[in-house]
């Protein structure tokens, strides 16, 4: 793969119903990059981020404009497949992902889609599950989870894929603490290039040293986590605050 | 939320009928229902027989006998159809009970009663045995065309969906002082079909979107379930070729 | 409306079955073209949709149950071709899980349910749609009343039909009164969810409606730089009714399905005929009760007609079977490998 | 009423497939008091708070046991709508929450079952979208926003039904941080028994001067919030973790 693993330029986007979600936007990601995608509700988050595999836009039929590349070549509509196979999306709300009869069945369909077969199968499975912490319960049906166990097993369906790119969506929202301390382990353990949506401020300067910020359909700001969060006068102005007695400063930030 | 559909009528046991590939059982399910169908009204013996293979079919399969007598109220309509034909029908008349009644309305009650009953049971059968998506296989190896498997696919997905969100309708109505009934509320129950419409299709969407962006390109991988072996085609028609055989016999002794 | 097992006699089955294959057959040929605008997503939905809808069925004097068709709301959301196979779906799955319908009627239910009310709904709601405002709103109202006519329409074909090959005698006025009165509510039941449905589609999707695709407003796009532009949303290319070679195959089916129960009508004792084509006819001989009523009914007749109807009942099946899944393999052959891969997929 | 808001006594209860959520809960909240509910994934929160208002439980044709008392009256079959009418409850999932065609239809239809009316619906159902900042967004569709503007409206269409009980099931997960705050400043400002479900441990300090903590269906710890999060042993046993750098002595907690 060749080229930045994420490039955007001039991306704009409607909804079938007339909403306009997103006003051009354009930022590049290079390959192996941690990056955190900030921003209000509203802002175009999620939409954007259902750009980057072919869900929506022009690519799915939908009306916008505007150009994607995925590890340098154009999204188009014959590569869907295969873009699809390179960049693992774990969804807002752990239901849209989830269809399978049981955890096991739902975290091996993707490896499954990729041609892997038996043992080969098995352990891809068994090893993504174990790194969510959800092994004892693969036989069981996802919608008889818990809301934070459901996410959980929306993550490992995305790692059992060993995707080139990772972007996911708000990831941590409902995952008790030490279940968000893991995912950060796990995450910042794979060699991969992330793009991360998350309300969680700390978490996001834990994570990532690179942040996009993002507000009414349009990236309004781009630069190092830490400078970000330490603009007080940016963040006011996009409805991002740090949590009470939060000094973005003492935090040592990610380890490269 | 609670139990979705997704198992659709699927009562889960293990039993000789439910390891039986589906593309067997829904053969073996038209053949009996054809045997059954052809069989003269009036030879009464032949649907004691074909009752007597059902019944074992019931128990080769572990059917609790209540969940068949529950779901046999599908019927229900057409019970009221046979009991109302002979009073009807026209045609000559005979005396039960001093209430005249038309003969042919007689026998062809028992005609619909008789064959619907043991076709619901037939159908009942395979759908507790079968899960849809092994029905889907079959009919897939049964080659019915692609498109309508698609359409059968996703119908069969969707039904879970929108079962699961008139659930949490039921749930987000009643938790918000709902009481129900009174026609002030009409509005907002035509209104609620509508949204449940576009609101489970916008679910589906997503989920079939999440679907693709695993590498789903219209093929379930673990779907494709193998040929049936002759054997296993022997075993599931040998049920099916019983009732072929009432059936000829039927017609030969009452000619 | 679920038509059971030996309500009607061999050659109205085999007749309507004729009509079921070629419709499905055909609306297979034709619906890639839909099926590429809206996604097998939608077909599935809406299946899912009517199927739910249908669940809610109530017994009906003079022999069947009443509920909600739902094929003048498939034909509005999807196209009348995927409509067909919409309906037909919904009715093979009724008839083979729930056993709603007989199997042996399945082409009879298909004809009534799934090809009737569709072409009928369609057809209005497209008429309509030419004398009402051009806004995609005016789907509701167009579609509507396509619901409400559609459904005793179908009521009368059953009628139509019931005279041609009811098994049983039953007066035709009662049955006509009852059927058609009864019929008539039921359309306002449909037309009143209808209504709902397709309201709550046109305010928030009406991307869905491939009935009102044509009408769809322009979106204003505003780009980086604040420029505005204006997209048309994907204009359908099959917005127009799907004039001259649906007429062709419906004519055609239905040409061949009426001559078969013109024949079965003319000729009380046609499948005797079919019998003795088959080689059978010294067995269909001897007459136990001729000149009972019965006599001139097939297959849950008793007496000379017996064998005879029965195999008639028998070959209607498979022929049904046959022809239509003839139709579809030509037709798939033709079109679905190439429409599957670059759309069904896509989309 | 009188007595507790809400007294919960030896409660069991398993889901129909079988799995025991509940193993003998006990707790007694009193009128006004606002308390937090800890604990890992999968502890059983969200199945306790399911049968505050009757949607789980015996009184809802489920299997189990114990007894519940709102505002000093047993839970029963027939006080359910008036029980509900007390209890407003925020799901977890605002999918399960949201039903109507637009946001102001769904914010409407709880004080409309009340029986208001008019001009008086209008202004309730005004005031609660204001609350929470989605007026402009009244005549869409809520599923069509994004995803924490959806759990905004299901806060506004529970707040608008002015419950005497507010219980919500992690109401700040997916919302930015500013309409987090914001949320803390319209909870303090309420006067209601609250019973708040979070992961997240400053807010809980924050709005909340006691904390119940759960694990494996059982209620395994109750107290005050600040003792609760400074007990290490406690929080590492039960997965509770507060986040780098936090204090919870540095943060002043609710004022009452
Ligand atoms: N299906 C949809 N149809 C129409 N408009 C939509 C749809 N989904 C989202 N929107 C609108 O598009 C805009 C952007 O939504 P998006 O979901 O991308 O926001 P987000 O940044 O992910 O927010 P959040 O942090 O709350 O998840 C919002 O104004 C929303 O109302
Ligand atoms: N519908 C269901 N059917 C069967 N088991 C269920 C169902 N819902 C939840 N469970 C199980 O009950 C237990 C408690 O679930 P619950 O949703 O109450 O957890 P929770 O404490 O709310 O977790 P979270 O913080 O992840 O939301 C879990 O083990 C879960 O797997
Ligand atoms: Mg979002
Ligand atoms: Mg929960």
């Amino acid at each position: 793969m060749s080229g930045p693993s994420i490039h955007v330029e001039r991306l704009v986007f409607a909804y079938p119903d007339g909403r306009q979600a997103l006003y051009g936007v354009d930022f590049t990601i290079q390959r192996g990059e941690r990056v955190a995608l900030l921003g209000p509700n509203g802002a175009g988050k999620t939409t954007l981020v259902l750009h980057l595999n072919g869900i929506l836009g022009s690519v799915a039929g939908g009306s916008g404009s505007g150009r994607i590349q995925i590890g340098g070549s154009d999204l188009h509509r014959e590569h869907l497949p295969e873009v699809r196979r390179k960049v693992g999306l774990v969804f807002q709300d752990p239901d849209d992902q989830l269809f399978m009869p049981t955890v096991r069945d739902d975290v091996a369909f993707g490896p499954a889609n990729l041609g892997l077969r038996g043992s080969e199968l098995e352990d891809r499975v068994q090893e993504a599950l174990v790194q969510v912490g959800m092994q004892d319960h693969a036989d069981i049906a996802p919608h008889h989870l818990s809301y934070g166990q459901r996410r959980r097993v929306a993550v490992a369906t995305v790692l059992a894929m060993r995707p080139e790119v990772l972007v996911l969506d708000e990831p941590s929202s409902n995952l008790d603490p030490a279940s968000r301390r893991e995912l950060a382990d796990i995450l910042s353990g794979l060699d991969v290039t992330l793009l991360m949506i998350t309300h969680d401020l700390p978490y996001a300067l834990q994570l990532c040293e690179r942040s996009l910020l993002m507000d009414a359909g349009r990236i309004v700001a781009d630069g190092e986590t830490r400078d970000l969060l330490g603009d007080a006068e940016l963040m006011a102005a996009h409805r991002l605050e740090l949590p009470y007695g939060f000094d973005p400063l003492s935090v040592p930030g990610p380890e490269r | 939320m609670s139990g979705s559909a997704g198992d659709g009528l699927l009562v889960v046991v293990d039993s000789r009928i439910h390891r039986l590939p589906a593309q067997v059982k829904i053969v073996a399910l038209f053949v009996f229902v054809l045997a059954v169908v052809s069989t003269p009204a009036g030879v009464f013996w032949a649907f004691a027989l074909y009752a007597v293979l059902l019944a074992a079919c019931v128990a080769l399969a572990k059917l609790p006998v209540a969940t068949v007598m529950r779901r046999l109220a599908v019927e229900t309509p057409f019970l009221v159809f046979a009991l109302v034909l002979p009073f009807v029908a026209t045609g000559p008349q005979i005396d039960v009970l001093g209430v005249s009644v038309s003969e042919s309305g007689i026998l062809g009650s028992w005609n619909v009663l008789a064959k619907g009953t043991l076709g619901v049971v037939a159908a009942i059968v395979l759908s507790a045995s079968t899960a849809p998506r092994e029905l889907l296989a079959g009919l897939e190896r049964l080659r019915l065309p692609s498109t309508l498997v698609a359409i059968l696919s996703f119908m069969i997905r969707y039904l879970s969906v929108v079962s699961d969100d008139l659930h949490r309708m039921r749930i987000a109505r009643e938790s918000r002082g709902y009481a129900g009934g009174r026609a002030g509320h009409l509005k907002a129950v035509a209104g609620g079909v509508g949204a449940l419409f576009v609101r489970s299709f916008e679910r589906g969407e997503r989920v079939h979107l999440a679907m693709q962006s695993r590498g789903y390109t219209g093929r379930m991988p673990q779907l494709a379930t193998s040929g049936a072996a002759r054997n296993q085609w022997l075993e599931g028609l040998t049920i099916s070729l019983l009732a072929v055989l009432i059936a000829v016999t039927a017609r030969v002794a009452s000619l | 409306m679920h038509v059971p097992d030996g309500f009607f006699d061999a050659p109205t089955s085999i007749a309507t079955g004729l009509i079921a294959a070629g419709a499905v057959g055909f609306s297979l040929q034709r619906a890639n073209r839909e099926i590429r605008e809206t996604g097998p997503a939608l077909a599935g939905l809406t299946a899912a949709f009517v199927f739910a809808v249908q669940m809610v069925n109530f017994p009906v004097g003079a022999g069947t149950s009443g509920h909600l068709l739902g094929g003048a709301l498939a034909a509005a959301l999807v196209g009348p071709w995927t409509a067909v196979l919409v309906m037909s779906t919904v009715l093979l799955v009724q008839g083979l899980l729930f056993a709603d319908g007989g199997l042996t009627a399945l082409g009879t239910n298909i004809t009534l349910m799934g090809v009737v009310t569709v072409i009928v709904g369609y057809f209005v709601t497209r008429a309509l749609l030419k004398a009402l405002p051009k806004r995609v709103g005016s789907v509701v109202p167009a579609t509507t009343v396509g619901a409400l006519i559609s459904v005793p329409v179908a009521a009368l074909c059953f009628t139509g039909l019931y005279v041609i090959g009811g098994a049983v005698d039953i007066p035709l006025g009662k049955l006509a009164t009852a059927m058609v009165g009864w019929h008539i509510l039921v359309g306002l039941g449909e037309a009143v969810i209808t209504a709902a449905v397709l309201s709550a589609v046109v305010a928030t999707r009406p991307d869905l409606v491939y009935a009102a695709r044509h009408l769809q407003a322009d979106l204003v796009l505003v780009d980086a730089d604040g420029n505005t532009s204006t997209v048309s949303p994907d204009k359908p290319i099959a917005a127009k009714p799907a004039g001259r070679s649906f007429g062709v195959g419906v004519a055609a089916t239905l040409l061949v399905a009426g001559v078969v129960s013109l024949f079965a009508s003319a000729h009380p004792d046609g499948l005797e005929f079919v019998g003795a084509k088959l080689g059978f006819e010294s067995a269909a001989k001897d007459s136990a009760v001729a000149g009972s009523p019965l006599a001139d009914y097939g297959v849950s007749g008793i007496g000379n007609s017996q064998v005879s109807g029965a195999l008639a009942g028998i070959i209607g099946v498979l022929v049904t079977i046959a022809v239509g899944l003839a139709i579809a393999k030509i037709a798939s052959l033709r079109s679905s490998a190439r429409a599957e891969q670059t759309d069904l997929m896509q989309s």
